[in-house]
This record gives structure tokens, sequence and C-alpha cells, in this order.
């Protein structure tokens, strides 16, 4: 396989009057894992907000699986495929546990059922009628990613996942990205944790004032480390 | 002077039913910074919530330097010198970085209820608000709208309006959460450096910060203590292993 | 059987007539909490929404013969068809901001919309006769029933449950519950949310349209009928709970029930003791009756 | 940068004072008790983050007592004001204590609640005189010295009183109790953990704006001579929140702007309209006098539409 | 000569509640009237303006102080709301210009807060009071019961009837109050059948009054029991429907189709306003054109002057036969009660009262001793 899933061509984009992304250029193919990296602020969850509609301008070209979306609503990219977990978790408090989980509808066949996704987190299962937002820092984060495995969705974005998150979880969440991944879904993850992502993904793509500024190859992680470290501070 | 600054016995909390904190028995040492660690959904927060009263403990009791301060409403507890920080971000955004420091300060002029006396009566405050964010190294955003400042700079300057208080007792939730590699090491150098002459109680899912500054670690699983000790200790008890740290250990992260 | 001072029979009759005034608090106030709490949205012009739904029913049957019946379904698609037409031009733009711009717009639609029909109609009122089919009354041995009066609380009643069911037991309830949180993430997962909100502001305001129909035999239409209601219905909402559907149902009926003894006992309270309720209730459940807490 | 400002405040003042040989002295005196009220208003929306929504409980209620000690009692019109005043905060204490207790719209429903049932008491007391409303306040004359059957000598008396209200807004909003307060309204969870007993502030501010509404309704009650159900009606806390928005929430001149406009609207629609049917020549205009309430629809939504920060917001840039 | 023209002040509820009784149609009749009288007096042009006080009584009283200061009005008209009209007819007293209030129902006006020149004209809670109570009682209809709005205008109607009532041999079996702008009178409604009188007793107005006489005819009320609208307008009977409207009696001071008089003038409003002249339409006309000819019989507009006038000339016109404007400022003049026809009776639109008795204006209208105004008894 290697049709490409996401494609991104001369990214921009603002909120309001701010400019922030200044010509962001990458693609992905499919069953990918890629990941974005930089320091706070530096624009990458503006990255994937960008190619969900969801700043208030934008221009350039994105093509998610082969079709333009510069110009489609929210609604309708997100049908393409798309699942996304945000990094404020976006959690609904009118809703208990159970029907946050079941709210995103399926967009394509081939999502998780809901009691693979409860053997994955028993944390979930054990509050699933508790009030989204009542659910600890942690275990909403762990239901902000539960629930877009649902959808069917092919092309992962993915903000901070591990954020917050006790060591044995992320250790799992590191083998449900490489399960993911197995199975065929394409992911973009935005990541903090540098270890995290090391391991996981084919290529990092390092972010700085809205723009690319780097791509190092999975392979070519030890030769720039040191790179790497100059601009994240690792 | 006590030596256990914080006591909590039989502590419990529970939400129609589900009992999210079971009979939590804590002994803070003063001077000593303390983590509280363990598995998401353990009930860390709650704890902090019940030790400031954002929420009613449904069991047991609170002592402070000795004193039972279960039945006290949280705005008391504050004066008595035990101040937190949220886990999401708490600043006043519309306010400027030196107010902000300096609504905490405003509280030792007791001036608070004087809505007849003149706004520039606070000027005396300004040194020492400055002083504090030179401590948290925000001296050249003083006069910036909070707003506009960066995540990592937001947490050190939640750090520095709790420091104002001058606490005995600080909580801290998960104070590097979200920061950068860099903001990491600050942060954590500045609550161990802040932490002279106080007692710090915090949380906090970065191993390296707590392996780095920690004196005393409690683990706690699904609403009760699960260890306590040193990092060293805690981190090779096989039960936080598997309940908490994972096989890599707190190290990998 | 006397109870203070009253036969069980008055009684009875006078809870009956809280029942009927009750079931018209519940529809609006259902259509009311339906808007507020899956948009955000105070809607102040209900009120003229619902003077509307009667207006447009008397408007038909003078100038095209169009009967009751037919205006049933037809005025409450009319009052909502205008009703997305506000929501997609003005409210649209509001619903980043503060309740209270929600509030001020619509309580400026509310003055031009009866300001307007005013000057047409004038103030003092147009006749609408019940239709022949539910002329007449029933003698139910403690008290003579109109027939219409049951049919109000028959038809508003299943309108009520209908759309508790719609929002509380299906998936659409799900979404915009949801959406009144996070509209962009409703979005990001693929749901046309401006669509569902602008047809949701539209079915809101069909309720009240709805309940104008059923008023227009009995109450006086004109342009200033629903302007002494609304503040009634935004007091059951609140004591339902904001946004509580089934609140704001039983609230509706329960407050009808309580004006309807406070009528017998202290005429002159009636249309004060809602608020005196409002505030024990408030102090008591903090999120009214049926609400959430956040 | 300072002195600009206080520029700007002298040329105002001085308008201020100028105005009522332009224009006419009641309208004047109406526009500024209004703007008073909206000021007193917005110390509670606009600094503390609280909407009332009974403020015409104050501002009318307030208006009845001093009228009432004016009248009937044969108090002067300042000990009337000043006891107006009083009782405007008591009632503030009362109303303000229980809604303190709640949060959001549940805070604005208990005030208006609460309001509503001042305006029971109200309708049903006798000494009101119902909806006839409460006639014949005298003005009197200030401390046996100055007749302020004079309109020029009531007005300079009521410009001093709501120049005095905004200077004591403007202080309480600096004060070190001004700045708890904003705290407050930014994030109340932090403000607690800093050891503030948020409820003691916001009930002083509440009693605060109580007694600023008082004092803008018992003025008001003294220049028109008599005080109404109209003022305790849900409808003037209606406005009063109207009168704040549409000038612009959270500033000075916000309330003063809003007031302005709506009291012109409701005076001067009709004259408006002839102008405009003069200038244009389309008949239509003139109607305009007979629709109030269409124009004054219109314009809210114009303004919520268009300057969504208020009137005054259009001179303040961000 | 170039002589400055004489302004008619014209404040009522333009937009509100009451704006079909008085309203736009009360600022056409008085241009009706002012047109009919030649457009000028005295060598002056006249001019009417008007205003919408919404039912507020601040807004009434500074426009009025307004004109009066800076418009330099001669009088001022008043439409419907007692309030306004009370606060009104201070400022005018305290200005000495002449107030003249067509459809405010206070008695106050002319009683406890009557001044040298106000002129109450249409009607007052008094004349209606006894026009449908004294009317009904001598017929035999002895029992009544009040539905009363919870005002104080409700209050002085139904006191005012109910002593008309007892002084005539009558008993009052009970009464409800009931808030302004209820919207469902059902409850008192079955109250009131419970207490077995032969009279209700509507002292209530406009949408109350509709609403009450709508579910009164809903809960078969009318089969048992006689209604009687204390205050009841021409349009509220259009607006309540001819259907559930028969049978309802109501007190007042003017009908369209009285004579050829007012069939006259009420053709010439129709043709206009597309409906028919209120009671307190007809007294806007009536009352401007009695004002004029004082001021033409006086030469001058000086209140005093004109005022003397006016109280020393009998009016006649399509309004009232014989009516006089006493010391207290009553316009005295009769008041009829008529009772609704049935759908049958009706013959042509508007057509819908047939007369029960007449009333004449001694009689109607306070008598000197029960009044409280310093100028009637001094
Ligand atoms: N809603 C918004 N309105 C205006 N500016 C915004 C908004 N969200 C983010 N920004 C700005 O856009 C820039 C990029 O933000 P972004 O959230 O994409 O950064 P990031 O790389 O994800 O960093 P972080 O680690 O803080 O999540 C920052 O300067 C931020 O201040
Ligand atoms: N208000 C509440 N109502 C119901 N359940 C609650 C409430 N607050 C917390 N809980 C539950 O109590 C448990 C403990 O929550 P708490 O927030 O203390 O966890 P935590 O240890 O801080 O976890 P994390 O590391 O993920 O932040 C969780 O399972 C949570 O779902
Ligand atoms: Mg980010
Ligand atoms: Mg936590």
């Amino acid at each position: 396989m290697s049709n490409v899933a996401l494609e991104v061509k001369n990214l921009e984009s603002w909120y309001g009057e701010s400019h922030i992304l200044h010509g962001v250029n990458f693609s992905v193919r499919d069953g990918e894992v890629v990941t974005l990296l930089g320091r706070n602020g530096a624009g990458r969850s503006t990255i994937l907000k960008t190619i969900l509609g969801l700043t208030s301008k934008r221009k350039g070209s994105i093509e998610v699986f082969g079709k333009e979306t510069i110009a489609l609503p929210t609604y309708q990219i997100a049908r393409l495929g798309i699942g996304y977990c945000p990094e404020e978790r976006g959690i609904f408090a009118s809703l208990d546990t159970e029907e946050n989980l079941l709210l995103p509808p399926k967009v394509s066949s081939g999502g998780m059922d809901v009691e693979e996704i409860y053997e994955m987190f028993p944390n979930l299962y054990e509050r699933r009628n508790s009030p989204g937002t009542r659910l600890s820092g942690g275990e909403q984060q762990m239901l902000a990613m539960a629930r877009i495995l649902r959808t069917g969705a092919k092309l992962l974005l993915l903000d901070e996942i591990t954020e917050g998150l006790a060591p044995v979880i992320v250790q799992k969440l590191g083998e449900v990205v490489t399960k993911l991944r197995n199975k065929g879904f394409t992911i973009v993850l935005v990541e903090q944790n540098f270890r995290f992502a090391a391991g996981l993904a084919d290529r990092h793509y390092v972010v700085e004032g809205g723009q690319i500024v780097e791509v190092v190859q999975h392979s070519e992680l030890e030769a720039k480390a040191e790179l790497l470290n100059g601009y994240l501070g690792v | 002077m006590q030596e256990i600054i914080l006591e909590t016995i039989g502590l419990g909390k529970s939400f129609k039913g589900f009992s999210a904190v079971t009979d939590v028995n804590l002994k803070v040492t003063r001077g000593t910074i303390h983590a509280l660690i363990g598995p998401n959904g353990a009930g860390k927060t709650t704890c902090f919530n019940l030790l400031t009263k954002f929420l009613e403990p449904t069991s047991g009791q609170i002592l402070f330097n000795g004193f039972d301060i279960t039945k006290e409403a949280p705005a008391e507890i504050a004066r008595r010198g035990i101040i937190r920080s949220f886990q999401i971000s708490a600043v006043f955004p519309h306010l400027t970085v030196l107010e902000n420091v300096r609504v905490a300060l405003q509280r030792g002029l007791g001036t608070e209820f004087f809505f007849w006396k003149s706004g520039s009566s606070l000027n005396v405050l300004n040194d020492r608000a400055l002083e504090l964010l030179h401590e948290v190294g925000l001296e050249e955003f003083a006069h910036k709208e909070t707003l506009n400042l960066a995540y990592g700079r937001k947490r050190a300057l939640e750090i520095a309006t709790t420091l104002a208080m001058e606490p005995e007792l600080m909580l801290l939730d998960e104070p590097t959460q979200g920061m950068g590699h860099e903001d990491v090491d600050h942060v954590t150098r500045l609550i161990d450096r802040v932490a002279k002459g106080r007692t710090i109680l915090m949380v906090e899912h970065n191993m390296k910060v707590i392996a780095s500054i920690a004196n005393k670690i409690t683990v706690l699983q699904r609403g009760s203590v699960l260890a306590e000790g040193s990092y060293q200790e805690v981190s090779s008890n096989p039960l936080v292993v598997e309940a908490y740290m994972g096989s890599h250990g707190g190290d990998a992260l | 059987m006397e109870i203070f001072g009253l036969s069980s029979s008055a009684l009875l009759s006078q809870l009956l007539l809280g029942l009927v005034n009750g079931s018209f608090y519940a529809i609006l106030s259902l259509g009311l909490a339906v808007i507020f709490g899956l948009l955000n949205v105070i809607n102040f012009s209900h009120g003229a929404m619902f003077m509307l739904g009667a207006i447009v029913t008397w408007m038909a049957g003078q100038y095209f013969g169009i009967n009751y019946w037919v205006m049933l379904l037809l005025s409450p698609l009319i009052v909502g068809l205008v009703g997305i037409v506000i929501e997609r031009l003005l409210l649209r733009h509001l619903y980043q901001l503060d309740h209270l711009y929600g509030l001020l717009l619509t309580f400026g639609l509310t003055l031009f919309i009866e300001g307007v029909l005013r000057s047409i109609y004038g103030a003092s009122g147009l006749a609408y006769n019940t239709p022949e089919a539910l002329g007449g009354a029933t003698d139910l041995g403690f008290m003579v029933l109109p027939n219409y009066r049951a049919w109000v609380v028959f038809a508003s009643l299943t309108v009520c449950f209908a759309t508790w069911y719609i929002i509380e037991k299906t998936s659409i309830g799900a979404y915009l519950r949801a959406g009144t949180e996070n509209p962009k993430l409703v979005q990001a997962f693929g749901v046309n949310f401006p669509l569902m909100t602008t047809l949701t502001y539209g079915f809101g305001v069909a309720l009240a349209a709805f309940s104008g129909v059923l008023a227009a035999p009995i109450i006086q239409i004109s342009p200033l009928m629903g302007s002494n209601l609304i503040i009634i219905v935004f007091a059951v909402v609140v004591i339902g709970g904001m946004g509580s559907i089934m609140g704001s149902i039983l609230t509706g009926l329960g407050l009808g029930l309580i004006e309807g003894l406070t009528k017998v006992f202290y005429p002159q309270a009636s249309s004060t003791v809602v608020f005196a309720i409002m505030v024990i209730v408030l102090l008591f459940r903090p999120a009214g009756l049926f609400g959430r807490e956040k | 940068m300072k002195l600009p400002k206080l520029l700007i405040l002298l040329v105002l003042l001085g308008f201020a004072i100028a105005a009522p040989f332009f224009a006419y002295p009641i309208f004047l005196m109406k526009i500024l008790s209004f703007a008073l009220f909206a000021a007193a208003f917005n110390l509670l929306l606009g600094y503390t983050g609280l909407l009332s929504f009974g403020h015409a409980a104050f501002f009318g209620g307030a208006g009845y007592c001093a009228g009432y000690l004016m009248r009937d009692m044969g108090v002067g019109p300042a000990a009337g004001i000043a006891i107006g005043v009083l009782f405007a905060a008591a009632l503030g204490a009362l109303i303000g204590g229980l809604a303190i207790r709640r949060q959001g719209i549940y805070f604005s429903m208990i005030t208006l609640a609460l309001a509503q049932m001042f305006y029971f008491i109200c309708l049903q007391a006798p000494a009101s005189g119902g909806e006839d409303g409460f006639q014949g306040i005298p003005r009197g004359d200030l401390f046996g010295l100055i007749d302020l059957q004079n309109d020029l000598n009531l007005y300079y008396f009521v410009l001093a009183i709501t120049v005095a209200g905004f200077v004591f807004i403007q202080r309480i909003i600096t004060s070190p109790f001004g700045q708890v307060l904003k705290a407050i309204k930014e994030n109340e969870p932090r403000a607690i953990s800093l050891g503030y007993k948020v409820n003691r502030f916001k009930f002083l501010v509440f009693v605060l704006s109580a007694a600023l509404a008082g004092l803008a309704g018992s003025t008001q009650a003294l220049v028109l001579g008599f005080e109404t159900l109209t003022d305790v009606h849900w409808t003037m806390s209606g406005l009063v929140i109207l009168m704040t928005l549409v000038g612009g929430v959270g500033t000075m001149a916000g309330p003063f702007v809003g007031a302005l406009v709506i009291v012109l609207l409701e005076h001067r629609v009709g004259e408006i309209g002839n102008f405009l049917a003069e200038i244009t020549s389309i008949a239509w205009f003139n109607s305009l006098g007979e629709s109030v309430t269409i124009v004054t629809g219109l314009i809210f939504i114009f303004c919520v539409m268009a300057f969504r920060r208020g009137l005054v917001g259009i001179f303040t840039k961000k | 000569a170039d002589q400055p023209p004489l302004k008619i002040g014209f404040i009522t509820d333009m937009s509100g509640l009451y704006s079909d009784i008085d309203g736009q149609g009360g600022l056409e009749a008085m241009k009706m009237a002012v047109a009919d009288f030649g457009g000028t007096v005295n060598g002056r042009k006249i001019e009417i303006i008007s205003a919408d006080h919404q039912n507020k009584a601040d807004v009434a009283a500074s426009k009025t102080r307004e004109w009066i200061d800076q418009n330099g009005v001669s009088v001022v008209f008043g439409g419907t709301n007692s309030g306004t009209a009370l606060a009104t007819a201070k400022v005018a007293a305290e200005k000495k210009r002449i107030y003249i209030n067509n459809g405010a129902g206070t008695s106050a006006l002319t009683n406890e807060q009557c001044s040298p020149y106000t002129i109450h004209y249409t009607y007052d809670t008094i004349a209606l009071a006894n026009g449908s109570a004294k009317g009904l009682v001598d017929k035999g209809y002895k029992n009544w019961y009040f539905l009363t709005a919870d005002y104080a205008f409700g209050y002085a109607l139904e006191k005012d009837a109910s002593n008309v009532v007892l002084a005539n041999g009558g008993k009052v079996l009970g009464d409800s109050k009931h808030p302004l702008n209820a919207s469902d009178f059902s409850s008192y409604l079955l109250q009131a059948q419970n207490s077995k009188a032969q009279v209700l007793g509507l002292a209530n107005a406009g949408g109350d009054t509709i609403n009450s006489v709508k579910a009164a005819n809903e809960f078969g009320i009318t089969k048992t029991m006689k209604l009687a609208g204390l205050l009841v307008f021409i349009t509220d009977v259009h607006a309540i429907g001819i259907k559930n409207a028969q049978g309802l009696l109501a007190t007042t001071a003017w009908y369209w189709d009285q004579n050829d008089q007012t069939r006259k003038f009420a053709g010439r409003f129709m043709e206009k306003m597309k409906r028919m002249p209120s009671m307190v339409q007809a007294g806007d006309y009536s009352s401007t054109m009695t004002y004029l000819n004082a001021v033409k019989a006086a030469g001058t507009d000086d209140s005093d002057k004109v005022m003397a006038q006016l109280r020393k000339t009998k009016i006649n016109d399509m309004f009232t036969k014989n009516g006089y404007i006493r010391k207290d400022g009553t316009m005295v003049h009769d008041m009829y009660l008529y009772e609704v026809k049935t759908p049958a009776e009706v013959k042509s639109p508007w057509d819908y009262y047939k007369l029960v008795s007449t009333l004449s204006g001694e009689k109607a209208f306070t008598i000197p001793p029960d009044s409280k105004c310093a100028l009637l008894n001094k």
C-alpha cells in the first residue's frame, strides 16, 4: 500500500487576525505513523486543527485520501475517515462516559467494538455511568482516545495522548498505537513525550514558528539526535 | 513546632456509592517534598480537593499542625497557610502578571474590603510582587496581560502567586503537565528552590521530576495507599511497578 | 368532604383546570428548554413565536379559510421556518458569545415582531372560534369540562413526551447536547451540527407556535399575548432545571396545579407564586428540580 | 496618557454644566439618573460578572421610599434621598444575601424572583397608589437654602449627585476591594484558594450596587415628582441591562451612552422621524413616533449584530 | 399679522395595550375636529403634536412638561392609562395649562386630585359602575359576583359598583381578584358560578375582559349568569366575536349607532381608520371641538379665561346632549347601558349593541356631597 492518506501543501492558517501557520508541507502514506514535534506554541496542534478546518481561516491544499478538502466544511472532512483526539480532550459534561464513548458516529466499517475498548481501558468500564467530566484527568484522556477507535476512521490525528497518564498506561498506549499501525491505520501524532514517540514513528517532523523545519526518518534518529536536541531541548 | 505538618486519619470520599478515596492515612513531614502518585483515577486530585475542602469528605479527619481542620471552609484553610494549584492552569487572565501576584499579596494588608480606599495603596506591594516574579523568572512580563503568556509561563506565574501567600504547605497538582522539556526542567528546579522553608505536597506523573526532587512518595491505587517510601523503595516495589510504573519503570519517561 | 373550606369536588375541578394551564406551560417551557439546553440561547422571543402561531392560524382562517386542524400542522411549520431564517441570519453569529447577547437579540426581535403586528392588527385582539368537533363540554360529575380543554391537555402532553423521547433517548439528542458544549468538536466527528442547530431552533420555535394554535380558540389573539406569558415560562424552565427536558415538562404541569390552587386561596398572588416557588427551589436545589449541577 | 484623559473628562464636565442652556433640563436629569442607575448595575455585571435581573427593585423601591418620606413625612430632599439609598441598600442586603449563594443564570433568576415579589408588595401596598402611581412628590429646597423648584438648581443638584456616584463607582473599581472583585470575576476557584471569602465580596458589592441604584431611583423620583410601578417592574430591570449592553459592559462611559440612547429613543423617536421625513421627504418616517417599539427592537438587533462591545466599543480598539 | 400657531399636545398609548381604544384613532379624531373647525382659531393656525407615552408615567409627565416649557402648547390632551393621566394632570396644573383627558378611568382626576385645569371628559369609573349596576339592579338582577383586576382601577370599579348594588337593595355574594393580564380565567369563573349569583360583574378591562368573556362562554357560565362588563369598548366586543359576546352588558358614554350625527361621524372615521370609533375617540373629537369653540369665544388661549368659558357653555354635539363641565372638571353627561346583540340580530359589521337603559349625567357621575374635591364644595 502506498497510497497517500494525507497530503498537505503550502498550508497557512489563522486564528482571527493572528497568522499561525506559514506554509506547511508534508505527506503521509497509508499505514504510516508520523509525529509532529516542537516546542510549546510551535503550531503543532494548529496543524491538526487546520486539517479539520477548525481554525478561523486557512489556505493551501489538504488532500485526504486523495480528495481536496480545503473548501469543505468540517463535518464533511471528518466523514472522509478522520478520527481526531484534541489536546483539551473535549469530554462532554452533559453526557455520561458511555454516551461520550458512543457519541462519534461511525464513518466507515472496521472500528473496534465497545467490548474491545473497555477491555483496553478497564477504568472506563468501571466509570461508564459517571458524567464525562467527573472522570479523573487521565481517565478523560483515555476516553478521548477510546471514542475515536470505534468510528472506523482510518486516519487518526492524535494530539498529546500521553499527557497526564500514568507510565503504565502510556506504555499500553504505545502498544495500542503499534497495534493500530499493524492494522493499517494511518496516524499523525503530536507529542511532547519524545521517548514515547521515538519508538513508534516512521518519520518525525519538527515544527517551529508555524513551519516544518526538519524531517527526521526513523533510521536517522541516532545520527540527528544532536540536531533534535537543539530544537526540542530533550 | 510539629514534625508532622499535615495528617489525615481515615480520610474517605464516595460519589454516589463509588468510593474514590478510602481510608487514606497520610503523614506529611514539615520541610519535605512529598509526592502523591498513582494510576489515573486513583484519587489523587480528589485527595487534594478534600484537603482544601473543595470537596466535603465522607469520612475521616484532617489535621494541620495538630489542629482539626476537617470542618473548615476553603477560604479558612487557605488562610491557615495551605495553598493549592490546579491541575488545569488557574490564573486571572485579564489582570497583568504583576496584578496576579498582587491579588495574593493583598490579603496581607487586610484592606480587601476597603472599597473607598485608593488603588494606589496597593503599590506598596509592587516590590514584593516583582521579587516573586523574579524568583520564577517572569520579571520582564510583569506588565503584560496574563492571557497572552505561554503555557509554561502561566504555570510559573501560578507558582509565584501561590508563593505570595507565604504558604506553609503548598499543594501542586501536576505542575509540569503539558510542558515542553525545557519548561519541565525549569519548573522542577523552581519547585526545588521554593521548597526551602516550606512543605510541598505534589501530584505528578512525570517520574523524572519525582525522582529528582521528591523526599517521600505515597502511591495511591483505587483510593487507598498502596505503598510509601523513598523513590528507591517505591520504584522497586513490584506492586507499584505493576500498577503504575510499568516495565520500563519511571525511567523511560 | 371539605379541605380548607373547599368542597373536594371544587378542589378537584380547580386542580383539573390547573392541569390545563400546566400543559400550556409545559409545552412552552419545553420549547424554551430545548433551545436553551441545546443551543445555549435564552430565547426571549418565545412568547412572540407563541403569538405568531396563534396569529398565523387566525390569518389562515380569515384570508384563506383554512381550518384549525390543518393549521395545527401548518402553523408550527410556518413559524418554524421563520425561526430557521432568524437562526441562519442572526442567532448563528452569537453562539460563541455570552448568553446575554442571544437574549438581547431575541428581545429586540420580540419588540420588532410585536410592534409590526400591532401596527397592522391593533392591540385589542382578534376573534377565533373553537373548532366544531371540539365544541361543547363533558360533565365529569364534579365539573363540566369543555371538550376543547381536554383536547389541549391531550395534545400538548403527547407532543411533550414525543419530544422528550427524541432528545433523551436517541442519538440525535446526544449530538445536540454534546454540540452545545463544543460544537466544533462535534463537527470534527463528522456531524453536520450547523444544520442540526438550525433545525433545533426551528423545532423549539415550532413548539411555541403549536401551543399558540392550541391557545387560539381560548385566549384573546393579540400581538401582545405572548409577552405576559414569557416571564412565567422562564421561571418554569429555571425551576425545572435549565435545559432539563423532563424537568420543564413536569414543572410546567406542577406549576399549573399550584397556580390553580393559589387562584382559589389567594388569587392576587397567582402570578407571583411562581417566583416564590422559584426562590425556594433554587435555595434548596441549586440547579433546579431536575437540573444537573455543573 | 494621563493628561488627555483628564482633559476629556473636564471637557465633558463643561458640557454637562452648560447643557441645560441648550437642552431641556428635565430630560437631561432623566438621562443622568438612568446613567447612574446603569453605572450601578454595571458595577455588578461589568466588574464582578454578576448579572442581576432584579435591579428595578432597588431603583423603584428607593424611589417609593424617598417619595413617601418627602411627601408624607415632610423630609427634605437630601435626607429623603439618603434614606432612599439606605432602604435600597437594606433591600440589596436581603436579596443579595439570598442570591449570591447561587451561580450564573440561577443567580439572575433568584434576583428576578425576589424583585418580582417586591413588585407584588408595591402593587398591593395601599401607600404606593397601585397603578395610579405615587403622585405629587414635592421638590422642596435643599437644606432650606436652594430652591429646587427651579429646574436649573435641581439640574445642578442632580448633576452633582450623578458625578459623585460615578466617581464613587470609579473608586470602588480601583480600590483594593475592586481588585479582588476583578480576580473573582476572572477565576473564582482560584480566588477562593488564595483565601478570599468570595461570597462576602459578592455580598458587599451587591449591596453597594443596590445602594447606588437606590441613589439613582430616589433622585429620579425627586426629579419627576412621582414614582410608579413601571420602575419596579421586571421590564425596568431588563431596560437597565439593555442600557448597559448597548453602551458597553465594563466601561465607565458605556452606561452613560446607553442611558442616553435609550432615553432618547423613548422620548425622541417621533421627532427623529419627523426630521427624517423632512430631509428625505419620505412621509413614512412621520409615523416613526408611533412605532417606538419597532425602532427600539431594530436598534437592539443592530447593536447586537454590529457592535458587540456596545457603542462605546466602537471607539475603543481591540 | 403672522400669528404663532395654537399648539395642542396629545399624549396617549400609541403602541401598547390600550392603543386601539385611543392611540392613532384618537389622534385622527382630533385632526378631524381641527379640520371641521376650519384649521384656524382667532387667526392662528391650529397644530397638533402627539407622542406615545408607552404607558409610562415618567414619559408622559416629562413630555408634557417639555411641551409646555419648550413648545408652548396651549392645552394638553391625554389618553388612556390612569397613572400617566394623574402624572400629566399634576404637571399641567403646576404650569397652569388646561389638561383634558379622554380614556383614563380613575375618578381621582376630578376627586382627590382634582385641579382647576383638569377636565375629565368621556367617563370615569364611577360613571361606568353606576351605569351598569343601577340599570341591572333596577331590572331585578340583584345578586352580584365580581371578577376584579387586582389594581387600583379594578378595585375602584368594584367598590363603586357594589355600593350602587347595595344602595339599591341588591347583594354582593363574593369576588375574585385576578392579576392584571391573567391569561386564564376558568378558575375564577368556576368560583363565580359556585356562588350562584345572577350577575357576574367584570371589574377589569381590555384583554382581561375579553378572555373572561371567552372563557365564560366555554364553561357555560353565560347560561346561568348575566355578564356585565363595567368597562367594555366596542373594539373589545369586536375582538371577542359576536358569538361569544352575545348577551354581554356594557356601559358606554357613546355608541356609533345612536343617531344620525353619531353615524355620520362614525362613517367618516371608519373611512380613515377602517374601524368604528370607540367612545374615547368620539370623546377626543368632541372635546377638541369644545375646547376650540371656547378659545374662539374667549378670544384667547389663556388657560383661566378658556376654563371659565368652558365651564359656562353647555355641550351639544354628536357626543352628548346638554353636557357640561363641572367645577371639579367632570364633564357631566348621560351614560348608556347596552346589551350585545345575538348573531341573528346583527345586520351589518360593527352592529353590536341594543340599548337597555339611559342614566342621566347627574346620576351617573359622583354626586357633589360625595366628592373630596375642594373646588366643588367651596
Ligand atoms: N484559539 C487561539 N487563538 C489565538 N491564538 C491561538 C489559539 N490557539 C493557539 N494559538 C496560538 O497559536 C500558536 C500555536 O499554537 P499550538 O496550540 O498549535 O501550539 P503547539 O505546538 O500545539 O503547542 P502546545 O505545546 O502549547 O500545545 C501559539 O502561539 C498559540 O498562542
Ligand atoms: N465529582 C465526582 N463525581 C463522581 N466521580 C468522581 C468525581 N470526582 C472524581 N471522581 C472519580 O473518582 C476517581 C478518582 O478521581 P481523581 O480525579 O482523584 O483521580 P486522580 O488520581 O487525580 O487521577 P489522574 O491522575 O487521572 O488525574 C476517578 O475514578 C473519578 O472518575
Ligand atoms: Mg498543542
Ligand atoms: Mg488528577
